[in-house]
């Protein structure tokens, strides 16, 4: 009873629809856009927004938000270059990535959990902190990945019999364990339940502080793993890397619906969000529409989506 | 389906301080497996902090709890969960997206080993619980869709469904329909059958009598009186609760020249009214009764030009309006006072002196500045005139009782010229003591030649203080008496035709 | 190396079966910032050569984003061009691409940054740009009789490209002039955060006669912040680089302007070279690894014969002819690796 | 003026007199006039454009769109006075273009009820791409009125325009949120909309009227941007909306609504200045300039929390 259609029902209809028309338009629109190997190719790309935009909904979900995501993309493929380059080893560099994600996430949840910093300001400061310490560090010079390792460039790049990115396997899964985790788990409800009333799942004896830093360690961890396939597609660990990203996170994933007051929307519209501005920058790419347009375009479609959106919830 | 271990819960001289505030100074007593112990007092009296502390959202300063000897430690909620003690609160505590079958397991989801829901078995097990108490409602249904007596319903069935061995009630019948409430009683006898104790914290005196064992009154945070409910009565009561005897009634002159001041014609919303006509006399009281949901709420705001009219027009003393938006009516002469304080009354980020003078600015504006000298004046003025229990008008709002707050929200549109004023149960969560102050403000207004639309669910209030009641029912005026005229019966039974 | 000419030379016999008609049909152009006037003209020498050798060809733009440049290139692939010609955002950025490039079996043509495993490269010398326009100053002051060079760089250390020009600049007027670097600053290539980080620096000491930018807003930057500093103009020279659009003409043609020395890198030329490389490449004509295009010290004297200049309708016309004139390198001086 | 003063406002005082301080030690050049000028005019435009910041931010809104619309603000007003060879009519333009932008900035938020972080951040694309779409080419002064290079390079009495421009526009603001009714009326709508709306106010209006006054600010401030860098430069101004928001937000303005300080907001962008040029003038390198504000915007909240939570 909880299928796909019944999440579309839910109010993603909308949504669905939006993107069907984007589709098709493009479909018709462009000899390019409308083959196996060119779809192929966006799922792929826009993998590392849709893993990132997971862990950005979780944590909206739940109440808090992290803004900081952009430069920690930038800031954890410092760790991972150049732990595989010193070991020689993938795994160790994508654990150290990983670890370092975590850490971040502490310290963001910390900030605003327990030392009740909005998390707002927290992850605002902690964007120019990072970004800062990457520019300290790397002294706005790429580090490029000396490892050179066909397994870590197939994580971004390669694709599974020539035709699947493995970077959108990897994106689709999450997304599937995590539609499943919010849905039907405890924990996943219970973020729900912390999102719309705080106070009501503290008398239901919730661990709020807990649950919430978990939320925060989740959302950069899933950055991190963004930050892992974003490396390997760059073949560096790049200062510049990320800028901006946390806008067009921002953006899709409230296009997909989730309330950035937090308790409402769910994963599935997140992932639509993201896949809706995914094709349409990819189509219109295709049709060789100047970039200059193509942020007009996307601005506007936020601007009716959200605002759709808005009319739909007033009405009922 | 329920057990108890323990044969009575004991408070032993328990004090809790707020800066500034001894909310509870050594309170004791004790509370019955198998009975119904009710607590009274008026807002501020500590009744609420004495539950919170039961719920471990507070930590109590001194004093002890027990189970029988045995002392008990409530440092966090999770704790007093585990003791069995289930508290329902007045302030709907819900999560609105959520389903009823889920809120009713919010503390505990059923879930496999793995965390994983199983929502057959929640919504079954849901089902069985409101047949059982007597209830009937959609398990599936998302909260946000609930009536507000409906959703206090799930409340009640949440606390209970846990195994609990000490259910407190704050107000729970504060939006149930007097037929909702017989159920509600059914099944808190059915609680005392299974050896629940239960604490039952009510202003309704009538209440107390028809199910309390025990009744326990607080006054300024000290225990006043502890006695069965035999050796008791309405009067000993009210004299605990206040520390001096109240008289509820009032002289309504009703007024000779009927001067009209308002005319409200075919009014019809989108949401809920349908052709609502009657017309409002200088001076006049004009009541409104009606169950939840009948749409006095709603009338009130779109006579107010809060929610937008679709149909219909009102006119003041002549001049018509069929759009309009707060501050045309404001400027027109009509004041309103919510009945949700908290959410619509108050600004939390101001002092009493803001809140007191936010419609009525211009009239503080020397050139652009605001002369915050008159302000002040002007609102130590009113303070002294209401007796406002304030240590100075520059206090923060959220610090005053709901008895404060609600004086405050009054005078502010006293402060202006109105000729109308719109006052939505304006003596809801108000303390006996200044609940009499407000009604016989009401009447004074009146007597100055102000006129009032009176919504309220105090049928005392309203035949005392009404010369017309309008009875209304989803969204259309059913019925109309002249309040000298009519008894409580016929009014109730208009109100659910 | 080996690899790459292996499969040059496949690559090469494949197209010679395949295609009658020597010159490539598509070719695709990524650039990292295209709204960037440098690149529109760049863009402009392009589009200018494919014109005239019936090419079509498409632009796709970065605007900075690495993430970006990896699908626009994964994008064109798809399409299918003919010869991919990318200016990457920054150095390591396009190893990835470059590696995919190789096994879809595309020509891919770098401007302006080397990178990893690159075929072949059209790009100025920025040490020897840098150098030139250092030596023309040098002279200047030796002709003014100052003995001293007291520089403030705007510089970029975002891109090993401009570290070389401010390098060269400096190593040239050192062989005039004691030189020496009062300020090493980051504006960022932008003019109005030049004016910020320029007027702090001057605030600090604003005992300079130099202000080299790596670029012009950069120039413009730094000579902005000496006015805003209200500082006298008389003794000052103001040196930028690129000529990448209308900026320095603007300056260099005004009345007792100090900006007097233009590190001229011919953006339209670039473009125009740029494209005759692709075509080169793709129909296996043995291309070099690095293709320099040239670069002049452009004076109020000079710069009349590479470009006629509209001032009253913000207009210039390339002059490709005496363009392709000018005496280049065949290596630069300095690379990225000497730094 | 004292009374607007509040605690937090002192903790940022101090925060500030201490850099100051310790700056003038490490290098006295710190408090030459042309130094103090030079973090004026910088911190000027910022300010301007903070002050609607701050009135938003307290009536619980905010703009995301002012950097990119101020870079649009320098192309058109340099382009218009060389076309008219008319400042005045350049002025005029920028301002009916900011007027139209703040306009819709509005009607999205209370017509269409969009979130303005989302409203603002479509903006944004679409200025930043439009600004394009209206010219490819940077546009440079090519009208070369002395009196529009004036405004951001000149002096008077040693003062640079822009601060003397920033301080007319300075006392309104402060006025304006502390002393009159409708300053109070945006506190009220930030802090309860419902209960300002019930007690006669008209949020919309007044929502509208703050965006508006945000985007007619940056008009001013993009002037001044224009002046100063002689040009008219699509992409400039980049992130200038995320330095505004830190700087007003460090002033401790709360971005929930409800409680804004113009005095705490210049504090906040003094501050972030000085941190700026005290980098440069101590050489360290720039990248400094990012991780600075990021802890001094954490670790001044932090206290503010502190003192807030003392009061209550």
């Amino acid at each position: 009873m909880y299928s796909i259609l019944q999440y579309l029902k839910k109010g993603e209809l909308a949504l669905f629809i939006i993107f069907l028309i984007v589709f098709v338009f493009f479909s018709f629109s462009s000899e390019y856009f409308f083959s196996l190997r060119n779809l192929m190719n966006v799922s792929g790309q826009l993998a590392i927004t849709l893993i990132a935009a997971i862990g950005f909904a979780v944590l909206l979900i739940a109440g808090e938000v992290d803004i900081s995501i952009g430069s920690l993309l930038a800031f954890v493929a410092l760790p991972l270059i150049q732990i595989m380059n010193l070991t020689e080893s993938v795994a160790l560099g994508i654990i150290a990535c990983l670890i370092f994600g975590a850490v971040i996430g502490l310290i963001n949840g910390y900030l605003s959990v327990y030392l009740r910093i909005s998390s707002l300001i927290v992850t605002l400061g902690m964007l120019f902190i990072l970004r800062g310490i990457v520019y300290l560090y790397t002294g706005q010079r790429p580090i490029s990945d000396d490892l050179y390792s066909d397994f870590f460039f197939n994580i971004g790049n390669g694709k599974l019999l020539g035709v699947v990115p493995y970077a959108a396997i990897i994106a689709f899964l999450i997304l599937a364990v995590f539609l499943f985790v919010m849905r039907n788990t405890s924990y996943g409800r219970k973020l729900y339940a912390i999102g719309g009333n705080a106070e009501v799942a503290r008398l239901a004896g919730y661990n709020i502080k807990l649950i919430k830093l978990s939320a925060f360690v989740i959302c950069s961890v899933l950055s991190s793993i963004s930050a892992i396939l974003l490396a390997s597609r760059i073949g560096s660990a790049n200062h510049i890397a990320g800028d901006l990203f946390e806008f067009q996170v921002v953006a899709a994933v409230v296009l997909g619906g989730v309330s950035l007051a937090g308790g409402i929307g769910t994963l599935a519209g997140a992932a639509l969000g993201v896949m809706i501005l995914a094709i349409v920058s990819n189509g219109l790419g295709m049709l060789n529409v100047e970039s200059q347009w193509q942020m007009v375009v996307n601005g506007i479609i936020i601007i009716i989506a959200v605002g759709f959106d808005e009319l739909k919830r007033k009405k009922s | 389906m329920f057990s108890n271990s323990f044969q009575f819960l004991h408070i032993k001289e328990i004090s809790k301080e707020f800066p500034g505030v001894k909310a509870l100074d050594n309170v004791s007593m004790k509370i019955k497996a198998g009975k119904v112990h009710a607590l009274m007092g008026e807002n501020g009296a500590g009744k609420s902090t004495l539950i919170k502390i039961l719920a471990g959202a507070y930590s109590k300063d001194k004093g002890k709890i027990f189970f029988d000897d045995n002392e008990i430690s409530i440092n966090s909620p999770n704790d007093s969960l585990k003791l069995g003690i289930k508290v329902v609160y007045q302030e709907i505590s819900l999560i609105p997206e959520f389903t009823v079958g889920e809120n009713i397991f919010l503390e505990k989801f059923p879930t496999n080993r793995f965390g994983i829901l199983k929502w057959k078995k929640l919504y079954k097990e849901c089902k069985d619980l409101f047949n059982k108490i007597g209830f009937n409602l959609k398990v599936n249904e998302k909260i946000s869709n609930l009536s507000i007596s409906e959703q206090q319903i799930v409340e009640i069935a949440r606390a209970i469904f846990q195994k609990a061995s000490i259910v407190v009630m704050d107000e729970p019948t504060s939006s149930l329909t007097p037929n909702e409430i017989k159920k509600l009683f059914n099944v808190i006898n059915n609680l005392k059958k299974n050896n629940i104790a239960i604490l039952y914290i009510t202003h309704k005196i009538d209440e107390i009598f028809q199910i309390a064992d025990e009744v326990t009154v607080l006054r300024d945070g000290k225990l006043i009186s502890n006695r069965p409910i035999n050796q008791t009565s309405e009067e000993i009561l009210v004299n605990d609760m206040v520390g001096r005897a109240v008289e509820s009634s009032f002289e309504r002159t009703l007024i000779a020249n009927k001067e009209n001041v308002l005319t409200v014609k075919n009014l019809t919303t989108k949401t809920k009214l349908k052709n609502v006509s009657f017309d409002l006399s200088k001076g006049e009281i004009l009541g409104f009764f009606g169950l939840m949901g009948a749409g006095r709420t709603e009338l009130a705001k779109a006579i107010y030009g809060y929610d937008k009219v679709s149909n219909g027009f009102i006119e003041i003393e002549g001049k018509r309006f069929s759009a309009f938006n707060t501050s045309t009516m404001v400027k027109n002469g009509i004041g309103y006072v919510t009945e949700d304080r908290k959410g619509e009354g108050i600004v939390k980020d101001m002092n009493l002196r803001e809140n007191m003078t936010l419609p009525s600015l211009e009239f503080f504006e020397n050139l652009f500045f605001v002369n915050r000298i008159k302000e002040k004046n002007i609102s130590n003025e009113y303070i002294k005139k209401f007796d406002v229990k304030t240590p100075s008008c520059e206090r923060l709002i959220t610090l005053l009782s709901g008895g404060n707050q609600q004086k405050v929200l009054l005078s502010r549109w006293l402060l202006r010229e109105l000729k109308i004023i719109i006052l939505d149960e304006p003596t809801r969560g108000v303390d006996i003591g200044a609940k009499t102050e407000v009604l016989s403000l009401i009447n004074d207004l009146a007597k100055e030649g102000m006129s009032v639309l009176l919504m309220t669910s105090e049928m005392n209030d309203l035949l005392s203080l009404s010369d017309r009641i309008m009875v209304m029912a989803n969204g259309e005026i059913k019925a109309e008496f002249l309040s000298n005229n009519v008894t409580q019966e016929e009014i109730f039974k208009a109100s659910v035709s | 190396m080996k690899i790459i000419s292996i499969f040059l030379s496949l690559l090469i016999t494949i197209i010679f079966s395949l295609s009658v008609q020597a010159n490539p049909k598509r070719i695709g152009y990524i650039v990292n910032y295209g709204t960037h006037e440098w690149y529109q003209n760049v863009i402009f020498g392009l589009q200018s050569r494919a014109d005239e050798l019936g090419i079509e060809f498409e632009v796709m733009d970065a605007n900075l984003d690495v993430n970006k440049q990896t699908q626009q290139a994964e994008d064109f692939m798809t399409k299918g061009v003919d010869v991919l010609i990318m200016t990457p955002v920054n150095e390591e950025g396009v190893v990835p691409i470059l590696k995919k490039a190789k096994a879809e079996g595309m020509p891919v043509v770098l401007e302006g940054n080397p990178a990893k495993g690159m075929t072949t490269l059209f790009a100025i010398c920025d040490y020897d740009a840098g150098y030139k326009a250092g030596d023309e100053v040098g002279r200047i002051l030796v002709s003014r009789g100052v003995k001293e060079a007291r520089v403030m760089d705007v510089g970029l250390p975002l891109l090993s490209a401009t570290v070389l020009r401010s390098l060269g600049f400096m190593e040239a007027i050192a062989t005039h002039v004691s030189a020496t670097k009062v300020h090493e600053l980051d504006g960022s290539g932008m003019i109005d955060s030049s004016v910020e980080v320029a007027s702090a620096a001057l605030a600090k000491d604003s005992n300079i006669n130099v202000i080299y930018g790596i670029n012009d807003g950069s120039a413009l930057g730094g000579l902005q912040a000496w006015r805003a500093s209200g500082l006298s103009e008389k003794d000052l020279i103001v040196a930028g680089t690129g000529a990448e659009g209308l900026a320095f003409l603007n300056e260099l043609t005004k009345e007792g302007t100090p900006y007097l020395v233009e590190a001229a890198m011919f953006p339209e030329g670039v473009g125009y070279t740029g494209m005759n490389l692709a075509v080169d490449l793709f129909n296996g004509v043995d291309v070099p690894k690095h293709k320099v295009t040239p670069t002049l010290a452009l004076t109020v004297n000079n710069y009349a014969s590479y470009y006629d200049f509209d001032k009253a309708a913000q207009k210039r016309a390339i002059n490709f002819a005496n363009v392709a004139g000018i005496p280049t390198e065949d290596k630069c001086t300095k690379y990225a690796e000497d730094l | 003026m004292i009374k607007t003063i509040k605690n937090n406002e002192t903790i940022l005082f101090f925060i500030f007199i201490i850099l100051c301080i310790f700056l003038s030690i490490y290098n006295p050049q710190f408090y030459s006039i042309q130094n103090i000028n030079s973090i004026l005019r910088s911190s000027s435009t910022v300010m301007i454009v903070a002050f609607g910041m701050t009135i938003l931010l307290t009536s619980g809104e905010v703009d995301l769109s002012v950097g990119a619309l101020m870079s649009f603000v320098t192309v058109i007003v340099m382009d218009v006075i060389n076309i008219t060879g008319s400042v005045v009519l350049g002025f005029i333009a920028v301002f009916l273009f900011c007027l139209f932008i703040g306009l819709i900035n509005g009607f999205v938020r209370t017509i269409l009820n969009v979130n303005s972080l989302i409203a603002t951040l479509a903006m944004m694309l679409i200025l930043q791409g439009s600004v394009y779409v209206y010219s490819m080419a940077a546009i440079y002064n090519t009208h070369l009125i002395p009196f529009f290079t004036f405004i951001g390079q000149g002096f008077v009495f040693k003062i640079p325009m822009p601060v003397i421009i920033m301080l007319f526009i300075l006392p309104f603001f402060v006025l304006f949120l502390n002393f009159t009714r409708f300053g109070r009326y945006f506190t009220a709508i930030g802090s309860n909309s419902d209960a300002a709306s019930l007690s006669g106010i008209n949020n919309k209006k007044f929502k509208i009227i703050g965006f508006v006054t945000t985007s007619l600010l940056v008009g001013i401030s993009g002037i001044i941007l224009a002046s100063l860098m002689d040009t008219g430069q699509q992409g400039s101004a980049k992130g200038f909306e995320l330095i505004v928001i830190a700087a007003v937000l460090l002033g401790g303005t709360s971005f929930k609504g409800g409680s804004g300080t113009i005095v705490g907001t210049i504090l906040g962008i003094l501050i972030l200045k000085v941190i700026d040029n005290g980098i440069i003038l101590m050489g360290i390198s720039q990248e400094f300039q990012l991780v600075v504000p990021g802890v001094i915007l954490i670790i001044a909240v932090y206290f503010d929390n502190l003192r807030k939570a003392q009061d209550v």
